[in-house]
C-alpha cells in the first residue's frame, strides 16, 4: 500500500542535548594539541613523522577491520584518531616509525576491535600499543633522544632525580616520551576536557593526589619531582580519563584513580621498572568491571523500609 | 541403604597399583641414575673449568664448611677457586658457578647454571656481554645494577639479581676463608 | 532564599518564553467531542448513555469501575452518537449542541469550612478528578489515606520542569486564590498540617503571585525551587522540598506528604465552589505553531482543532507531541481527541528533528549516570536489558526508574536509554510474576 | 581397519586437542616459545598418552569407581615420571628446557581426559590408535605455535638444536613479547582466531551450497 | 642390580595406597549421598536448550521434578514423543497417551509491508514490544508490527522474517514452545494444534470499513464464511469468525468465501485460492432509499439519501450479499 | 624481634611473589583450564577461587609432610610425582565426599569445583615447588595461600570483564575461547608492570 507517512512518532523525550560521540573525541584531540605541538617544537620533524604515522595507521586499522568484519565504517567518529595520536605522544622520539605503525595497529585491533570496537573494550587502547612495544622492542622503547639535558635517560631513570631542575620538567625541557615531557602543556589541555565536563575531575584528582602523598613518604625525589616528571601527567589526564575503560560510578572513579596511584607509586619505587604510569592504568582498567559492579551507587530512597 | 561394609577391593587395586608403580620406577631411576649423575658431574666440570680460565683440571677442597673447587693450570698451580651459589631471581632460582681470585680479591668469570627468567630478557644474564662485565670485577665493588654494574635493558631486576647473589657468594667465600685461617 | 533542590538532574533548553506571557484563552468548542472512557490510570469508566441519548452539560455519562477509576462526565450538551473504540479505547462521541444545558446535578458545594474532609473526598470523586500534571492518578485515591499511615503535609506541584509548557505558570499567576483554596480543600482531606508549594525560579511572577495569596495564611509556604529536569518529579518535589527521600518501592504517603499540582487543586476548587465536574481543563499548545497560547478547552476537542484554534502548523510538523517534550507521547493521529490529562500539545517540526540519529555503541561516559534524578546506572539497565537478564535488572534498582528521559537527553551515543529500560522494567515484571 | 583410522585421523584436525577441545591448555602455552621445546613437549606427552590409554584400558575393569581417578592418574604419573628421567639421561638439555612442564603432563586434561572419556570404554587398540592421532594432533599444534612464536620472537626455527635455522635476516629485531606470557595467549587467541574465521566462512560458503543444490553435500 | 632400593620404595608406596584406598572406601560409606541416578541419565536425554518450555528453570531442574514425580514424563514440549519416550524407559513407565497431534505457532495476521501502510513513521528501539508503547505507527493497530521479536526468542530456528515484513514459522521445526506467543505485543501468534484446518488470520476487531482502509487482507466482518460453511462451525464474535474445531470439517468453502483472503486452509504454507467473482450486485429501480442496505454494508460500499435511490460502489463491494437479504424491496441483485 | 620481622618479612615476600609476581596463571601457565572454563560470572569463579585456594593450601601442607617426612628421608625423591598425585587426587575426593554429606550449601557453592581441581595443574605444580625452593612447613603453607590468591585475584578479573564482555560486539570468530585468551594475554601484559616487585 502507498506510504501515507505524515507524522513521526517515537518514545520520549523528544529534545536531545547537542553532544555526540565525534563531538567527545574531536575536543579530546584539540586537548591534545598543545601537547602534540610541544613535542613538534622539542623533538622536531622526527616526533611530527611519528605523530602522522601513528594517526594514519590507526585511522586504517580501524577502517580495514570493520570493512573485513562488514560492519560500518565508523572512523569519523575521531576515536581512532585519538588512541593513534595519543599512542605516539607515548613513544620515545627516536623510535623507528615502523615499530610505531606496529605499536599502532595492535592498539587498534588487539585493544580495542576485537572486542567489537569503540565502547567495547577493557584496556585504553593507545596503551595497550605502548605495552605490547615496550615488551617486544624494550630497548628501542626506552633509548630517548636529548634535548640539551645530559641525562641519558627520563628523569625517572636518572641517577639524581633531584638534579633536574623542577622548571624544566614543567615546561618539558628533559628527555622523555613525545607527549609526556611538557606538564604545562598537558595541564592546558587536560582543563580544557574539565571545562568542557569531557574528564571527570576524580580521576586524576585522586592519582595526581595519591601519587603526591605517597611519594612525600616513599621514594627519592618528592611529590612535585614524581608528578611532573614521567608520564604522569598525561596518564592522569588522558589516559586514565578514557571514558571507556575507567568506571562509570563516582565512587568507582575515586577507587580507580586512587588504585593507579597507589600501584604507579609501587611501581616506580619498589618495582623493576623505572615508570609505572602505563601499567598502572592497565592494571586498574582490568579491575573496573568489578569496580562498576560493586560501587552501585545508593539509588535514589533506597533504604530500609521499617529500617 | 542400612550399613555397608568398606569395600576391601578398593583398597587391594589401589595398593598393587602403588606397589606396581613403585617396582618400575625403582627400576627406571637405578637405569637412569647413572647416566643422570654423570651428565650433572659432566656439566659440573665444564662450568668450573670455564669460570676458572687457564685451569686444565681442578680438585675438591672443603674449606669452613664450603665445598669450593680449585683451578689447576698445566703446570698444577692454582689459578682461583670456583664457587657454586644461588639466590632468587626474578621467577625462581638462580644458580651460578663463580670463578673467583681471593688472592687478589677480584671475580675472574661467572657461568649461569640455571635460571627461569623472562626468555628474551632476563635470560640474557647467560649472553656474554652482560655476564662478561663480571670479569676482573672487585669484590669491594657495590654490585648495585645500573650503578656499576651495566644492567640488561629491561631487565634490571634480574641484573641485580645475579650481582646479589656474586656478592652473597664473595661474603660467604671470605668468611670461609676468614674463618677458616 | 536559596532555591532547594534534589541531586542530579538535567538543563534542557526550556522554551518557555513562547507562551509564558500569554494569559489563557477560552478555546471554541468542538461541533463534536469524543469522550473516551479511560482517562486516567486504572479501570476504564462503564458506559452510562447509548446512542441517540442527550446529555447534559456535566452529566456523568461513564461510572467508575473499582476504586482506582475515575467518573467520566459530558463535556457538551448535546446527543450521543456513538459508544464505541477510538483508537482501542472505548469513547462516548457527543454532537455538541452548543446550548451548554447545565446538568441539574451542577451546584455550588458549600463553604469549604463547613464540609467534613469525607464529603470532600466524595465531592472529589464524583467530579472525575485526576492528577492534571498528566500521570491522570485519580485523586480521590490519592487522599484516601490507608489505616495506619500518617499524612501531615501536602505538597503542590508548581515545578513544572517540562520544557514549553507553562499552564501550571499561567494559573499559578491568574488563579492563585483557587490554587490556594484547593490546597486548603486538600489538607482538609488528609488532615495535613502543612501545605507547600513548590516553584522553580524561572517563574518570578508566579512566586510573587503565591507569596501574595498566602500572606493570610500561615500553614501554608511557597518554595523558591532550582531550575532543573525533572524538578517537578513527586520525589525529586519532596526531596526539595523537605529533604526526605521517598523509600525506593514507595509512595510520598510512606514519609506522610501528598504530592498534587498545581491544575488538581484548581479543578478541586471548581468541584466545590461551582460543583463544575472536570469537563475542561488548560493546555499550552505551544512550538511550530503560528501562534502558541494557553488555552482552556472543552475535554475531547481533537488536537488538530486545538492546533487550528493555535493558528496551525508553521512548516511540515514533524512531531505531534501531547505533553512536554521530555515525558510526553508523540501522536501519529491527531483527530484524537485531547483529554483530561492533556497538559501541553508540542508540534516540533520536521526541520527542527532533522535526521534521526543511529543509536552508536556505548562509550561508557557515564553521562546518563550523573544525570540520573534516581540515582541509577542506565547504561548497565540497557546492557541487561539488551542481553535479557532480566533478573539481574533487580540488583541495579530499575523499578526505580522515574522515566523522566534524562538519560536518553544526554546521552552522546544517541541511544534509546529509557525505552530500553521500560522494556527491561516490563521484562523484570513478568519475570517476577512468572516467579511467584 | 576403518574405525581405527577415525580413531586416529580425528585427532589430527577435526578433534585436534589443541585447537578444537582446547585440552592441555598449560603446557600448550608455557612451552611453546620454541619450536624445539613444542616438538619435545608433544613427543613426551603422546609417549604418555600412548603409554598411560593402553595400561588405562587394560585394567579398567579392574578398577572400582571409588578409586578410578586416583588410580588413573597415579599410572600417568608413573609414565610421566620414567619419561622425565629418561629425557634427564638421555636428553638432558631438552629436559632442562622442558623443566616443570614435563612432571606437568600427569595432570595434563588431555591424558586424562582422553582416559576417561576413550580409554576407559574402548578397547585397546582402538586406544592405541586415538592415543596417537590425539598425540600427533597435539605435537604438531604445538610445535606450530613453537614455531611462530619462534619467527617472531626470535627470528629463528629450533633454535638451540642442531637444526636451527635463522629465518628471519639481520634486519629483523624480534618481538620478545611473542616468548612471553602474554604472547602466549596473545599467539594461540590469535590464531584460534584466525581458524575460526576461516571455519565460519567455509560453514557459510557449504551453506549457500546446500542451498543452491538443494541438497547436502555430504560425502562421507 | 642394587635391591636395596626396593626396600624403601615398595613398603612405603604400597602402605600410601592402601591409606588413601582405605580412607575413600570409608568415606565413600561413611559419607553417601543419596542421589537419584535417573536424574542424570533424563539430564542426558533432554534436548539441553534450557528454554524453559516445560515451567521449570531449566532441563536439569526438570529433570529432577521428573524424578520427584511432579511432573509427567512428556512434560518437555521440544523434546517431543521420541525423548518422552526415552524419559518414560528411564522412569520405568510408558509415555502415556502422546499421540501425534501437536500444538504448532500460527501467524494471525497477513499485514505485511504491502497489505499496510505506515501511518506515522517510527524511531526508536527496532522491536515490537518498544514500538507497541508509542503511538500507533502501522495502519492496522492490530496488525503485526514487523520488528521480528517473536523470531529472535525463537531457541530453534523455526521463524524468519520475510521481504514482506512479516515472521514465517516452520512448522517442522516450531516445537510449541509457546516463547514467540508471549513474546508479541499484538498477540497475534497463536499455539494451534496441528489438527486444525481452518485459521483465521486476522485479529482485527474494528468494522469493515476501518479494516478496509487499514489493511488489504483483514477480516471486514463480513459474515460469509459463516454463511457459506456447510456444517456451520464458523461463529462471528466481536466481528471475527471463529472457527470450531471440532465441527469444522476441513472442506474449505469459507476460504473459497472469504473477499479479503483472511481465512485460510492449513497445512501451513499459503494458499493463494483465485477466488471468481462472477457476479456483480446493483441495486435496480425498485430501491426506495430505507437506508438499510447501507446500514448492513460491512465495507460501506451503499450510499444514498434516505429517500433516494441508492448507490453501490462495485469497486469497494465484496458481494457478500448482506444487502440482498436486508433489502425489503428486494432491490439488489446478481448481475 | 628482628628475627621475627625478617621471618615475617620473607613470608609476605612469598605470598606476594606467588600471589602476582609470578602469578600462577598468568605468568606460569598453571590452572589454564578452569580459569579459561569457569570465568563467566563472577560469583561462580570466586568459588572457584576460594575452593582453588582452600585445595592449594590444604596441599601445600599434606605435599610438605609426604615429601619431608617420606620421601626424603627414605631417599625416594624419583617417586615424587606418582606420590603427590595420590595425596591430592585422594585427598580433593575425600574432602569432596565429606563436604557434600555435612554441608550441602557449602557443596553447592564450592563442592561442585573440587572434582574440577583435582586435575588442574595449579595444584601438582605448586606441590613440585615446594621440594624445589625448600619451603618449610610454614612457608609450604603461605606459598598455597598467596598462590591460591593470585589464581582467585586473575580469575575474577576475568570474570569481570567477560560479564561485560556478554555486551559487547566481538566478533563472530572470536567468540568463546579466542577472545577469552586475548585478554588474558592483555592481563599479563599488565602484569608485567609488577616485575622485579
Amino acid at each position: 500500500m502507498s506510504n501515507r507517512t505524515q507524522l513521526t512518532v517515537s518514545p520520549g523525550p523528544h529534545v536531545r542535548s547537542k553532544e555526540s560521540t565525534s563531538n567527545i573525541m574531536f575536543n579530546v584531540v584539540l586537548a591534545l594539541l598543545p601537547t602534540t605541538l610541544t613535542a613538534i617544537y622539542y623533538f622536531g620533524s622526527s616526533a611530527l613523522m611519528l605523530i602522522i604515522a601513528c594517526s594514519i595507521t590507526a585511522v586504517a586499522t580501524e577502517a580495514l577491520f570493520q570493512k573485513l568484519r562488514g560492519i560500518p565504517v565508523t572512523i569519523g567518529d575521531f576515536s581512532a584518531l585519538v588512541t593513534g595520536l595519543l599512542l605516539a605522544l607515548t613513544l620515545p622520539p627516536e623510535l623507528p616509525i615502523w615499530m610505531a605503525i606496529v605499536g599502532s595497529i595492535i592498539a587498534i585491533a588487539l585493544g580495542k576491535q576485537v572486542f567489537g570496537g569503540l565502547g567495547y573494550n577493557f584496556f585504553n587502547p593507545a596503551l595497550v600499543g605502548r605495552a605490547f612495544l615496550l615488551a617486544s622492542f624494550p630497548v628501542a622503547m626506552t633509548t630517548w633522544k636529548l634535548i640539551d639535558v645530559t641525562s641519558s635517560a627520563t628523569p625517572l631513570g636518572a641517577d639524581n632525580p633531584t638534579a633536574i631542575a623542577l622548571k624544566d620538567l614543567f615546561l618539558g625541557r628533559v628527555g622523555g616520551s613525545l607527549g609526556e615531557t611538557s606538564a604545562v602543556a598537558i595541564i592546558l589541555g587536560g582543563l580544557y576536557l574539565l571545562y568542557k565536563g569531557y574528564i571527570d575531575w576524580r580521576v586524576p584528582a585522586g592519582y595526581l593526589g595519591t601519587v603526591a602523598v605517597l611519594t612525600t613518604f616513599v621514594g627519592k625525589g618528592g611529590p612535585i619531582f614524581h608528578l611532573l616528571a614521567g608520564g604522569l601527567m598525561l596518564g592522569a589526564f588522558f589516559m586514565a580519563t578514557d571514558m571507556v575503560t575507567t568506571p562509570v560510578t563516582k565512587k568507582g572513579r575515586w577507587i580507580f584513580g586512587i588504585g593507579c596511584g597507589i600501584l604507579l607509586v609501587i611501581i616506580r619505587v619498589y618495582g623493576g621498572l623505572p615508570e609505572g604510569v602505563l601499567y598502572s592504568i592497565l592494571l586498574m582498567n582490568m579491575f573496573v568491571p568489578i569496580i562498576d559492579k560493586y560501587t552501585l551507587p545508593r539509588a535514589f530512597g533506597e533504604v530500609k523500609i521499617n529500617g | 541403604m542400612g550399613k555397608e561394609k568398606i569395600d576391601i577391593k578398593l583398597i587391594v587395586v589401589l595398593t598393587s597399583i602403588m606397589i606396581i608403580s613403585a617396582l618400575v620406577l625403582s627400576l627406571v631411576y637405578q637405569a637412569t641414575t647413572p647416566l643422570i649423575n654423570e651428565h650433572a658431574a659432566q656439566a659440573k666440570k665444564e662450568a668450573i673449568l670455564d669460570v676458572l680460565p687457564g685451569a686444565v683440571k681442578y680438585e675438591k677442597l672443603e674449606k669452613g664448611g664450603l665445598e669450593l673447587y680449585q683451578g689447576l693450570d698445566e703446570a698444577g698451580s692454582p689459578v682461583g677457586i670456583a664457587f657454586q651459589h644461588e639466590g632468587n631471581g626474578f621467577q625462581g632460582t638462580i644458580i651460578l658457578m663463580i670463578g673467583m681470585d681471593v688472592e687478589n680479591q677480584k671475580l675472574l668469570k661467572v657461568k649461569i647454571l640455571d635460571q627461569l627468567d623472562t626468555p628474551g630478557l632476563g635470560a640474557r644474564m647467560a649472553e656474554e656481554e652482560f655476564k662478561g662485565q663480571f670479569q676482573g670485577k672487585s669484590f669491594s665493588d657495590n654490585f648495585v645494577a645500573k650503578e656499576d654494574v651495566d644492567a640488561i635493558a629491561g631487565a634490571t631486576i634480574s641484573s641485580q639479581a645475579v650481582s646479589n647473589i656474586l656478592k652473597d657468594a664473595i661474603a660467604t667465600v671470605e668468611q670461609a676463608y676468614s674463618g677458616g685461617e | 532564599m536559596k532555591a532547594r533542590t534534589f541531586e542530579q538532574g538535567i538543563h534542557p533548553r526550556y522554551n518557555k518564553e513562547l507562551t509564558a506571557g500569554k494569559a489563557f484563552k477560552l478555546a471554541s468548542q468542538p461541533e463534536e467531542v469524543i469522550i473516551p472512557l479511560q482517562q486516567h490510570i486504572g479501570a476504564p469508566a462503564k458506559p452510562l448513555v447509548k446512542k441517540g441519548d442527550i446529555v447534559n452539560l456535566g452529566q456523568k455519562i461513564g461510572q467508575a469501575t473499582g476504586f482506582v477509576s475515575a467518573d467520566i462526565h459530558a463535556s457538551v450538551s448535546g446527543e450521543v452518537l456513538a459508544v464505541e473504540k477510538v483508537n482501542g479505547s472505548l469513547s462516548v462521541k457527543i454532537k455538541n449542541d452548543f446550548e451548554d444545558r447545565q446538568d441539574e446535578s451542577i451546584k455550588a458545594k458549600g463553604d469549604l469550612k463547613d464540609l467534613s474532609a469525607e464529603e470532600l473526598k466524595d465531592i472529589v470523586k464524583e467530579a472525575g478528578i485526576v492528577g492534571m500534571g498528566g500521570a491522570t492518578f485519580p485523586t480521590h485515591v490519592k487522599v484516601s489515606i490507608p489505616e495506619g499511615k500518617n499524612v501531615d503535609k501536602v505538597i503542590l506541584n508548581g515545578a513544572e520542569c517540562e520544557p514549553y509548557l507553562t499552564v501550571d505558570h499561567r494559573t499559578m499567576v491568574e488563579q492563585a486564590e483557587k490554587v490556594i483554596y484547593g490546597l486548603q480543600a486538600l489538607m482538609k482531606m488528609v488532615d495535613a498540617k502543612e501545605g507547600y508549594i513548590g516553584v522553580e525560579v524561572n517563574k518570578p511572577d508566579a512566586i510573587k503571585s503565591m507569596q501574595q495569596a498566602i500572606k493570610a495564611e500561615d500553614k501554608i509556604s511557597v518554595v523558591p525551587l532550582e531550575v532543573k529536569y525533572p524538578q517537578g518529579g513527586e520525589k525529586q518535589l519532596i526531596k526539595a522540598i523537605l529533604d526526605q527521600e521517598v523509600p525506593s518501592g514507595g509512595l510520598p504517603l510512606d514519609v506522610g506528604v501528598v504530592v498534587n499540582n498545581i491544575g488538581t487543586a484548581v479543578a478541586i476548587t471548581d468541584a466545590i465552589q461551582v460543583g463544575m465536574p472536570l469537563v475542561e481543563r488548560t493546555v499550552t499548545v505551544t512550538g511550530a505553531v503560528k501562534n502558541p497560547q494557553n488555552l482552556i478547552f472543552r475535554i475531547g476537542t481533537p488536537l488538530s482543532q486545538l492546533i487550528e484554534e493555535s493558528g496551525g502548523f508553521i512548516g511540515t510538523p514533524g512531531k505531534v507531541i501531547l505533553g512536554g517534550p521530555m515525558m510526553g507521547q508523540a501522536q501519529s493521529n491527531l483527530d484524537l481527541p485531547a483529554t483530561k490529562g492533556t497538559s501541553g500539545i508540542l508540534v516540533l517540526s520536521k526541520d527542527e528533528l532533522g535526521a534521526y540519529p543511529e543509536a552508536g555503541p556505548c562509550i561508557r561516559c557515564a553521562r546518563c549516570v550523573d544525570a540520573c534524578p534516581a540515582k541509577l546506572l542506565p547504561t548497565a539497565l540497557v546492557n541487561l536489558t539488551k542481553a535479557d537478564m532480566n533478573l539481574k535488572l533487580q540488583d541495579y534498582h530499575v523499578l526505580d526508574c522515574i522515566e523522566c528521559g534524562s538519560c536518553t537527553y544526554v546521552c552522546p551515543a544517541n541511544i534509546e536509554i529509557l525505552q530500553w529500560v521500560k522494556l527491561g522494567k516490563e521484562n523484570l515484571q513478568a519475570e517476577l510474576r512468572k516467579s511467584e | 581397519m576403518l574405525t581405527l583410522w577415525k580413531d586416529f585421523v580425528k585427532g589430527l584436525w577435526k578433534e585436534n586437542p589443541v585447537f578444537v577441545m582446547l585440552l592441555g591448555m598449560c603446557p600448550t602455552l608455557a612451552v611453546t616459545n620454541t619450536a624445539t621445546n613444542g616438538l619435545a613437549m608433544g613427543l613426551a606427552t603422546s609417549f604418555v598418552l600412548l603409554g598411560s590409554g593402553i595400561v588405562n584400558s587394560l585394567v579398567k575393569r579392574l578398577i572400582p569407581d571409588e578409586v578410578r581417578i586416583p588410580s588413573f592418574i597415579v599410572i600417568i604419573a608413573t609414565f610421566v615420571t620414567i619419561v622425565d628421567y629418561s629425557a634427564k639421561a638421555y636428553v638432558p638439555a631438552i629436559a632442562e628446557s622442558l623443566k616443570l612442564f614435563i612432571p606437568l603432563i600427569v595432570v595434563n586434561c588431555l591424558i586424562l581426559g582422553r582416559s576417561e572419556s576413550f580409554a576407559s570404554k574402548q578397547p585397546v587398540h582402538r586406544t592405541i590408535a586415538d592415543a596417537l592421532g590425539m598425540g600427533v594432533g597435539f605435537t604438531w599444534a604445538l610445535t606450530f605455535l613453537g614455531i611462530i612464536r619462534e619467527v617472531i620472537g626470535f627470528g629463528t626455527v629450533f633454535r638451540g638444536t642442531s637444526l636451527a635455522i635463522q629465518v628471519m635476516g639481520e634486519w629483523f629485531q624480534p618481538w620478545l613479547i611473542m616468548v612471553l606470557p602474554a604472547g602466549a595467549f596473545l599467539t594461540l587467541g590469535t590464531v584460534l582466531g584466525v581458524m575460526n574465521y576461516f571455519k565460519n566462512r567455509a560453514a557459510s560458503v557449504k551453506v549457500d551450497l546446500q542451498d543452491s543444490t538443494g541438497e547436502s553435500c555430504h560425502t562421507v | 642390580m642394587d635391591f636395596e632400593i626396593f626396600k624403601n620404595a615398595i613398603p612405603s608406596m604400597g602402605l600410601l595406597g592402601a591409606l588413601f584406598a582405605g580412607g575413600l572406601a570409608y568415606s565413600s560409606v561413611k559419607f553417601k549421598v543419596e542421589e537419584d541416578p535417573r536424574k542424570g541419565e533424563i539430564e542426558k536425554v533432554l534436548p539441553g536448550a534450557n528454554c524453559g518450555a516445560c515451567g521449570y528453570p531449566g532441563c536439569a531442574s526438570f529433570a529432577e521434578a521428573v524424578v520427584k514425580e511432579e511432573t509427567v514424563c512428556d512434560g518437555c514440549p521440544v523434546g517431543g514423543p521420541d525423548i518422552a519416550e526415552q524419559v518414560a524407559t528411564i522412569m520405568g513407565v510408558d509415555a502415556g497417551a502422546s499421540s501425534k497431534e501437536r500444538q504448532i505457532a500460527q501467524l494471525l495476521c497477513q499485514g505485511g509491508k504491502a497489505e499496510t501502510f505506515n501511518q506515522a513513521d517510527y524511531q526508536g528501539i527496532p522491536k515490537c514490544r518498544a514500538a507497541n508503547r508509542v503511538a500507533n505507527s502501522k495502519s492496522c493497530e492490530y496488525g503485526c508490527l514487523g520488528f521480528g521479536d517473536c523470531v529472535s526468542v525463537c531457541a530453534f530456528g523455526a521463524m524468519y522474517m520475510d521481504d514482506n515484513g512479516l515472521p514465517v514459522i516452520d512448522t517442522d521445526k516450531c516445537t510449541g514452545c509457546g516463547k514467540c506467543v508471549s513474546e508479541c505485543p499484538r498477540s497475534i501468534i497463536a499455539l494451534m494444534s496441528n489438527t486444525e484446518h481452518i485459521v483465521v488470520r486476522c485479529k482485527s476487531v474494528l468494522k469493515g470499513k476501518e479494516v478496509k482502509q487499514a489493511c488489504e487482507k483483514g477480516c471486514i466482518g463480513c459474515t460469509l464464511c459463516a454463511k457459506k460453511c456447510p456444517v456451520d462451525a464458523i461463529e462471528m464474535v466481536n466481528n471475527l469468525p471463529v472457527v470450531d474445531a471440532e465441527t469444522c470439517v476441513g472442506c474449505g468453502a469459507c476460504v473459497q468465501a472469504c473477499p479479503t483472503d483472511a481465512i485460510l486452509e492449513t497445512p501451513y504454507e499459503t494458499i493463494k485460492i483465485e477466488k471468481p467473482k462472477e457476479e456483480v450486485l446493483v441495486i435496480t429501480e425498485d430501491c426506495v432509499g430505507c437506508t438499510l442496505c447501507a446500514q448492513k454494508c460491512p465495507v460501506d460500499a451503499i450510499a444514498g439519501d434516505p429517500g433516494n435511490k441508492h448507490e453501490l460502489d462495485t469497486k469497494a463491494c465484496i458481494n457478500c450479499g448482506q444487502c440482498v437479504k436486508v433489502c425489503p424491496k428486494d432491490a439488489i441483485e446478481y448481475q | 624481634m628482628g628475627d621475627l620481622g625478617e621471618l615475617f618479612g620473607s613470608l609476605v615476600m612469598i605470598f606476594m611473589t606467588a600471589a602476582i609476581t609470578n602469578n600462577f596463571i598468568l605468568s606460569q601457565f598453571l590452572g589454564i583450564c578452569p580459569f579459561l572454563g569457569v570465568s563467566k560470572e563472577v560469583p561462580t569463579a570466586f568459588s572457584m577461587g576460594l575452593a582453588t585456594t582452600f585445595v592449594m593450601t590444604t596441599s601445600a601442607v599434606c605435599v610438605w609432610a609426604v615429601n619431608s617426612l617420606i620421601l626424603v628421608p627414605l631417599g625416594l625423591g624419583y617417586l615424587k610425582y606418582v606420590a603427590f598425585i595420590l595425596v591430592i587426587a585422594s585427598f580433593v575426593q575425600l574432602t569432596e565426599m565429606v563436604i557434600k554429606k555435612v554441608s550441602p550449601p557449602l557443596y553447592k557453592a564450592l563442592g561442585i569445583f573440587l572434582p574440577l581441581i583435582t586435575t588442574n595443574c595449579a595444584i601438582l605444580g605448586l606441590a613440585l615447588m615446594i621440594p624445589m625452593n625448600n619451603y618449610n612447613f610454614i612457608e609450604s603453607t603461605i606459598f598455597g595461600l598467596g598462590a591460591g590468591a593470585g589464581f582467585t585475584l586473575a580469575i575474577v578479573l576475568m570474570a569481570g570483564m567477560r560479564e561485560r564482555l556478554e555486551f559487547a560486539d566481538v566478533p563472530a570468530a572470536l567468540k568463546g575461547a579466542p577472545i577469552t585468551l586475548l585478554i588474558a594475554g592483555l592481563m599479563a601484559m599488565a602484569f608485567m608492570g609488577f616485575s622485579g616487585l
